[in-house]
């Protein structure tokens, strides 16, 4: 149980560089995602902490120390393999035990913790069985099981749900984030599945390309992107991209490819500058405008936008409008609630939102 | 590595005192028979080691790569005797030290290839024939002639033997020319060929001749002298002819090697081997055919004339002699393309 | 972190070196040697080439050995086929049974070959008790003796070469051809064995390669004509010591099975 | 149903080619005659004279004890070499995972000559050491076959997760690949063993004089005369290596296969 | 293109009955996903229709056609396998050109069709590439290219997207969507996702134990299931099950193993007998209930539930809310539009709902 901090960390393949001056860093006790696209280099960090890669340049904490140069066996640190890795020709109780026998502990002692272990990913009754006679679920405790009991300073798991389904995978999450939150150890979790994050962890690290492109806690990062890249990994998003023409109090006047269009924004832009804007479609209030409406300038004038509805995509518990917006094609999402629909393919309708929705975009050159 | 479990028995005498004499020999060929030389062992106080070879060629390499004292006595036969004393790998022999010489055949006193320079460098010690063998209750009448084996009355049924030497000499006999400087091979390949059509097969090993030869599946072939006794033994229909025409023969000596360091047991050694006791038990016994005239004169005639041990057949035979590699890769050449051809 | 871990593949590398490739080179080194022992020369390989029937003994084999190889894959594939998509239940006893013989020695199997067929033997026996009475099957002693003997020898490496290959190939590309088409028979021409091909290959090499350089069947079942090129080197090694011109042949036998290797990897090539 | 039993049949009369000499063989070994022949008479006189037959007995103990020593160096040899070239990559990647297959790719005339050639290069003796060398080299492709079809299953992930949990390099090679490679380590060296077990050519051109082994008696029996006993010997060991096949087949289990693959994954 | 019916389709494996008297009904030039849990007879009802199995009972027709006893390669299908099934030995053009051949076309002809299709699955560039050189979602639309190609009357998908990650899995979804349109071909797609079978069919079926339990528009079966295993299957749901005390127009009064609740429903059942009613989460209107509410009966006597929130899970567009009602915990969806959250962990809550929402489930005793 440690903070774990990484400091401009540089590791090459060959010619290619697939962690390039990274800096990280993990609190104490607390449960990170690491989340990117794949090859991004998420698999490499942790393989990096773990010790199983060496680093070109840069260093890596655990707590105070060190540890660039300790090898593996001595870091102390616990792994949960996507394959899980259980040794197949050893029992639970035997895998689960290995760990504290590496430690030279007595055989008291071991049977112990052990036993408490098991008890704890419940499983107790497991102890005799191989790997091969487990379920995939039970499985995956099982390497939790093993790597947990050496009580390591920091715990790496490696996308160790993706080989469930999906039902069962939702189930781990939660007994995972009990035992976690029992145990209290420093957690490195790495997914590529951003709704499993998102309700996983205490903080999310979104990299791209070997580099860290936020960090933050979830809603944070959900609400609060940085730039496009993140908001575009992490959910749905509608970008709106332009040049500023004019900027308000909270509003814009966006000349886009498809057109001039005034916005309501959280933080104005300076005009005259290219700017991104963007919106979440659940954050969108979808209204129909009734023909009486439509001649009504009192809502035209009202800050959003007009559109006609392309489809409607239904997906049970929301549905998903498409909207051509003059020639700008927006997404909504809107919560089925059980209310008679009234919007309907070829209507009208009016968008808006809260000003704090539409993020501006922090776009590097 | 040389373990293996085959180790001779000798290296678990206790008594260390024991004379050891080194013997290059055949396996099974007499001098590793425990009942014949126990009497040998007993009256010199010494122990006979012996060391197999698996070929003249391999007895050969061994006398050139041997140390001083490594190898006593060794068998080596014409094809390399020659080779043998050429490089001075063999001691002459002073046969005034061994008591049997005299007693043997003369032809064999004086073996051509066993003297050189008019020095004798090694003794006889056995003989044989390749010659003709057949069935009593298929054929009625002996053969006569060694053209038997060309005859096209026994077509289908005849066996020849695979084996260069033995087929050019038989047809340089056929064909009336030296068998061991035939002058015509052509006529010697015409006659192989025409052989080849009369054959069932050729045989390579003595089991295959006599499986065929028990099967009925051939009357008449060539065959070894010790073999044929053996199946006659066994109770065979068999008889085996030295023709009248002449047949192969063989004989293996016994040498000193040059490093010998035992020079007065093994001439005790080869003079056992030599003896008429040694030899006549031996060919009692499915050995080959004795070069001790008295042992000879003791063997029941019926039996010594049934395994062609007889004076007479020995008489026919004409022994096989030193070829140069140049002689046996002819023959050879000529004897793989008669069996190549169709 | 692991480098020193390569070195692990030292001793084995190097066995291979010196009691392999060594010999190799060695025995290529004594093909060019002259019989008095000295200098470099041409004459062991003329002497091969000069003799007409040398070639011919060489055509012979390879005509033995192709007919051998052809007679196992005919033999070999719908067996390996029947195996991998028909059985299911006893389909690993029926492997096993393929598997079994390999632990008998192989000399026995031939000898009992020549029990088996020869005029008077037990197959002969079991004719007449058929009725096919038949005197003097005529078999042992010919080259269709030596092939038998030899197909009976290799063909179960081919079995389980193709069979693996099938086995490996998922149904649900049969299937997916069904579903476009193709009948069974098209199937199985433009899937099946074509997926399986290199398992042919694998066969065809475990087969052909040995049958060429094999001397111990042709000698003991296929009488006065059944003589292979292994027996004409055989003969130089043990008979007449002729090492070099033995050396000779022997590394153009070598050099055969490289070219059929080659050409055998090439038609697997194409259809991969 | 038809084409079930047309299949089955298919398969009976190849299973049938395939055990005609092997049930001569039994057969003739309970006949009375000694040249093999017919009419059949029940007899166990050669598994009674087998008793005696000290040569046999021999060269059985003989061909056990290379074969014996052949598989331990095979399967050492092997493992050493798969785990070693387990690391290597690149280029000779390629090279490596093929060359240990070269030998079967050689006919064993060519082999045992060669070998025998480089004895007389070196104007040795014929000794023993050869005749494991030939062996090996014969045997070899075998076992590292099995365990390269073993060791490519295995997860990298097992060592990694090992070393996560704080053993060190031996630990990890002793507790967890040697466990996991020893199936394959079993099948592999029992492949070696029956290789050099039955081996002929090999033994025929490097044995010393004066050794046997069991083929090379069988061989020498076929020259001076082949007696039932070595079909008794032959029907025992069918029944012993049965025993065995089925022992390590247990063992082995799929990996019995991967052997003629070619060592193509 | 034609529609295809089944009847009464029984088929067993040894004892093992897998499809018990299924019956249905595919309408001509429709997607119809097939939905259900694993091994309930999803594949089986495919490979029957396909050919690759035979029926022990019952009926398949194309069309007007019974097809019982046509082999595979007359049925005139097209399939695409999970595992996509391409032959490797050939390039992408002759994996597409094989279904035209056996159909002894012209090479002309041959050439026409199959650039028109590797056209429209947008992969002209690649037809001379083999399968492996290609990505997932290549090879997918290579299997669908070949099995379209042949212009089949059917169209049997059996959980072709599966293989594919999250990402590409919905842009696989969106395209195959629009193939379909453009080609109208019948089409039977084979699913457990229940989001895919939603978003992408024309009709859903689900199947349970080799029976359709129901079959309908995706609106249908998600806002009108028959019971609840249908309900239970499609998306999330909080199940209320026990004794009716009295019906109302509308409002049943329920006893259940927690509690006696009145609950606002679309279809009381009769006093006396046990019932089960299912209210989707998105469809509770979540509402804080501050202390000068609590004491007020004005809301509580309102219709509806009050409860404490245990924790929220929040995941982005949506977040969830777990709410100890009484002993019974019922989940609650909300979408995140923006507004300021007001509800935290511990707030007592007022949970409504539309009478429509609350479904009655029939039940099979
Ligand atoms: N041992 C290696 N040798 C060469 N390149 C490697 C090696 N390991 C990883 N890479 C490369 O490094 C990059 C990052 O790999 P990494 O496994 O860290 O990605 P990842 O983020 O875990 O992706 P995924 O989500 O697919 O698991 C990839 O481009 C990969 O090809
Ligand atoms: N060839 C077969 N022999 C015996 N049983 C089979 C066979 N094929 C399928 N089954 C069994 O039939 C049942 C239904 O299988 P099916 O493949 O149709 O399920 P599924 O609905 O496709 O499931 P999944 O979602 O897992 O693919 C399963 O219990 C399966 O084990
Ligand atoms: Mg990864
Ligand atoms: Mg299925």
């Amino acid at each position: 149980m440690a903070n774990v901090a990484i400091k401009n960390l540089t590791k090459q393949f060959g010619d290619l560089t697939v962690l390039d001056q990274l800096n990280l860093e993990i609190p104490d006790g607390t449960l990170v995602s690491l989340l990117g696209s794949s090859g991004c280099g998420k698999t490499t960090t942790l393989r990096l902490i773990a010790g199983f890669e060496q680093a070109n340049e840069g260093e890596i904490y655990i707590g105070e120390e060190r540890i660039n140069d300790i090898p593996v066996h001595k870091r102390n640190i616990g792994m949960v393999f996507q394959s899980y890795a259980l040794f197949p020709h050893m029992t639970v109780w035997q895998n689960v035990a290995y760990g504290l026998e590496q430690r030279k502990l007595g055989k008291d002692e071991i049977k112990k913790k052990v036993d408490a272990i098991l008890n704890l990913v419940k499983l107790s009754d497991y102890g005799m069985r191989k790997p091969k006679q487990l379920s995939g679920g039970q499985q995956q405790r099982v390497a939790l099981a093993r790597a947990l009991v050496t009580e390591p300073s920091v715990l790496l798991l490696d996308e160790c749900l993706s080989a469930l389904d999906k039902k069962l995978r939702v189930e781990m999450q939660v007994e995972l984030r009990g035992i976690l939150e029992k145990t209290g150890i420093t957690t490195l979790f790495v997914t590529h599945d951003q709704e499993e994050a998102m309700t996983l962890s205490d903080w999310i690290v979104v990299m791209n390309r070997g580099r860290v492109e936020q960090m933050g806690k979830p809603y944070e990062v959900y609400e609060h992107p940085k730039n496009s890249f993140v908001a575009g990994f992490l959910g749905k998003v509608n970008f709106f991209e332009g040049r500023v023409v004019e900027a308000d109090k909270n509003t814009v006047t966006l000349e886009m490819s498809c057109g001039t269009s005034q916005l309501n924004v959280n933080e104005v832009s300076e005009a005259g500058k290219d700017a991104v804007y963007a919106i979440r479609p659940e954050k969108l209030h979808v209204k129909k405008l009734e023909a009486k409406d439509e001649s009504a300038t009192q809502l035209r004038n009202e800050l959003g936008l007009i559109g006609t509805v392309q489809f409607i995509t239904y997906s049970g518990n929301l549905s998903t409008y498409t909207i051509d917006c003059n020639g700008k094609t927006v997404l909504a999402e809107v919560q089925n609630q059980g209310k008679p629909e009234e919007i309907k393919v070829g209507d009208k309708v009016h968008l808006s939102w809260e000003s704090t929705s539409c993020m501006r975009m922090e776009e590097q050159k | 590595l040389s373990g293996c479990g085959v180790k001779s028995t000798s290296d678990t005498d206790q008594n260390g005192e024991k004379q050891k004499l080194y013997v290059v020999n055949w396996k099974d060929y007499g001098s590793d028979d425990a009942d014949f030389i126990a009497a040998f062992e007993e009256a010199n106080n010494c122990e006979i080691v012996n060391t197999y070879m698996s070929s003249e060629e391999e007895l050969l390499t061994k006398l050139r790569t041997a140390k001083d004292g490594e190898i006593d006595v060794c068998l080596p036969n014409c094809s390399i005797l020659p080779a043998a004393i050429e490089e001075g790998l063999l001691k002459e022999v002073d046969s005034s030290k061994l008591e049997n010489f005299e007693k043997m055949f003369d032809r064999f006193k004086e073996q051509p290839e066993c003297i050189k320079d008019g020095k004798l460098y090694a003794v006889p010690f056995v003989w044989g024939s390749t010659a003709i063998a057949y069935n009593t209750n298929l054929i009625k009448e002996a053969p006569t002639s060694i053209n038997a084996l060309f005859d096209p009355q026994y077509a289908g049924k005849i066996t020849f033997r695979d084996d260069y030497n033995d087929a050019v000499m038989t047809a340089a006999l056929v064909t009336g020319q030296d068998a061991n400087n035939p002058k015509d091979m052509d006529a010697i390949k015409a006659k192989l060929l025409e052989q080849k059509k009369l054959n069932k097969t050729y045989w390579k090993t003595g089991d295959e001749f006599s499986k065929l030869f028990a099967s009925e599946q051939i009357s008449i072939g060539m065959m070894w002298s010790g073999q044929a006794a053996f199946m006659k033994q066994e109770g065979q229909p068999i008889a085996y002819v030295v023709p009248e025409d002449g047949a192969i023969g063989w004989v293996d000596n016994w040498g000193i090697a040059k490093g010998s360091q035992n020079e007065e047991l093994a001439y005790k050694f080869i003079d056992w081997m030599i003896s008429r006791d040694f030899q006549y038990n031996w060919a009692v016994n499915g050995g080959p055919a004795p070069v001790n005239q008295e042992a000879a004169d003791s063997l029941d005639p019926e039996y010594a004339a049934g395994a062609g041990m007889d004076e007479t057949s020995l008489n026919r035979l004409t022994f096989m002699q030193y070829r140069t590699d140049e002689v046996k890769q002819t023959w050879n050449e000529l004897w793989t393309e008669v069996k190549s051809s169709k | 972190m692991n480098n020193y871990k390569k070195w692990l593949t030292a001793p084995g590398t190097l066995t291979l070196l010196v009691f392999a490739v060594a010999p190799l080179f060695i025995m290529l080194f004594y093909s060019f040697r002259n019989d008095s022992g000295v200098g470099f020369t041409l004459q062991n390989y003329v002497r091969f080439f000069e003799k007409s029937f040398y070639l011919k003994l060489t055509g012979r084999t390879v005509i033995s050995s192709l007919t051998v190889t052809v007679i196992s894959l005919l033999i070999s594939y719908p067996l390996a086929y029947i195996m991998a998509k028909k059985l299911k239940g006893i389909r690993n006893i029926v492997l096993m049974l393929i598997i079994i013989p390999f632990f008998t020695n192989q000399l026995v199997r031939v000898y009992s070959w020549l029990i088996f067929l020869q005029d008077g033997g037990v197959l002969e026996e079991m004719l007449n008790v058929l009725g096919m009475a038949q005197d003097g099957l005529g078999i042992l002693y010919t080259r269709t003796a030596v092939v038998i003997s030899l197909v009976h020898i290799f063909f179960p490496y081919m079995v389980i070469t193709i069979y693996i290959a099938l086995e490996r190939i998922d149904n649900a590309l049969l299937e997916a051809s069904k579903s476009l088409g193709a009948s069974a028979v098209t199937t199985f021409f433009r899937v099946t064995l074509p997926m399986s091909w290199s398992g042919v290959v694998s066969g065809i090499l475990l087969v052909f390669v040995p049958c060429l350089g094999c001397f111990v069947e042709p000698r003991i079942l296929g009488g006065v004509d059944g003589m292979f090129i292994g027996n004409v080197i055989e003969d130089q090694f043990f008979e007449i010591y002729g090492w070099n011109f033995g050396a000779a042949i022997a590394f153009l036998l070598f050099a055969m099975v490289l070219v059929a290797m080659a050409l055998i990897h090439r038609m697997g090539g194409e259809k991969q | 149903m038809k084409n079930g039993a047309l299949s089955k049949l298919y398969i009976l009369g190849i299973l049938l080619f395939l055990y005609t000499p092997i049930f001569v063989l039994m057969l003739m070994s309970f006949n009375e005659s000694r040249y093999n022949t017919l009419p059949f008479v029940f007899s166990l006189k050669w598994y009674e004279a087998l008793k005696d037959n000290t040569t046999l007995m021999t060269a059985m103990n003989n061909s056990l004890y290379i074969a014996f020593v052949t598989g331990i160096c095979c399967v050492i040899l092997g493992t050493l070499f798969v785990l070693g070239s387990q690391v290597i990559s690149g280029k000779w990647k390629g090279l490596f995972s093929s060359m240990m297959v070269m030998p079967l790719s050689i006919p064993w005339l060519i082999m045992g000559l060669s070998l025998l050639l480089m004895i007389r290069a070196f104007q040795m003796d014929k000794n023993m050491f050869f005749v494991f060398a030939g062996h090996i080299i014969i045997s070899l492709p075998y076992s590292v076959l099995v365990l390269q079809a073993r060791i490519q299953a295995l997860d990298s992930a097992l060592d990694e997760a090992s070393a996560s949990l704080g053993a060190n390099a031996l630990t990890t090679f002793r507790r967890i690949t040697l466990p996991m490679l020893a199936p394959a380590m079993v099948a592999g060296g029992f492949l070696s063993f029956m290789m050099s077990f039955d081996n002929f050519v090999i033994s025929y051109f490097l044995i010393p004089a004066g050794i046997t082994t069991l083929p090379i008696e069988i061989q020498s029996s076929i020259k001076f005369g082949f007696t039932p006993e070595i079909n008794a010997v032959s029907t025992l060991i069918i029944g012993i290596s049965l025993v065995c096949l089925a022992v390590v087949g247990a063992i082995m289990g799929s990996s019995l296969k991967s052997i003629f693959n070619g060592g193509k994954a």
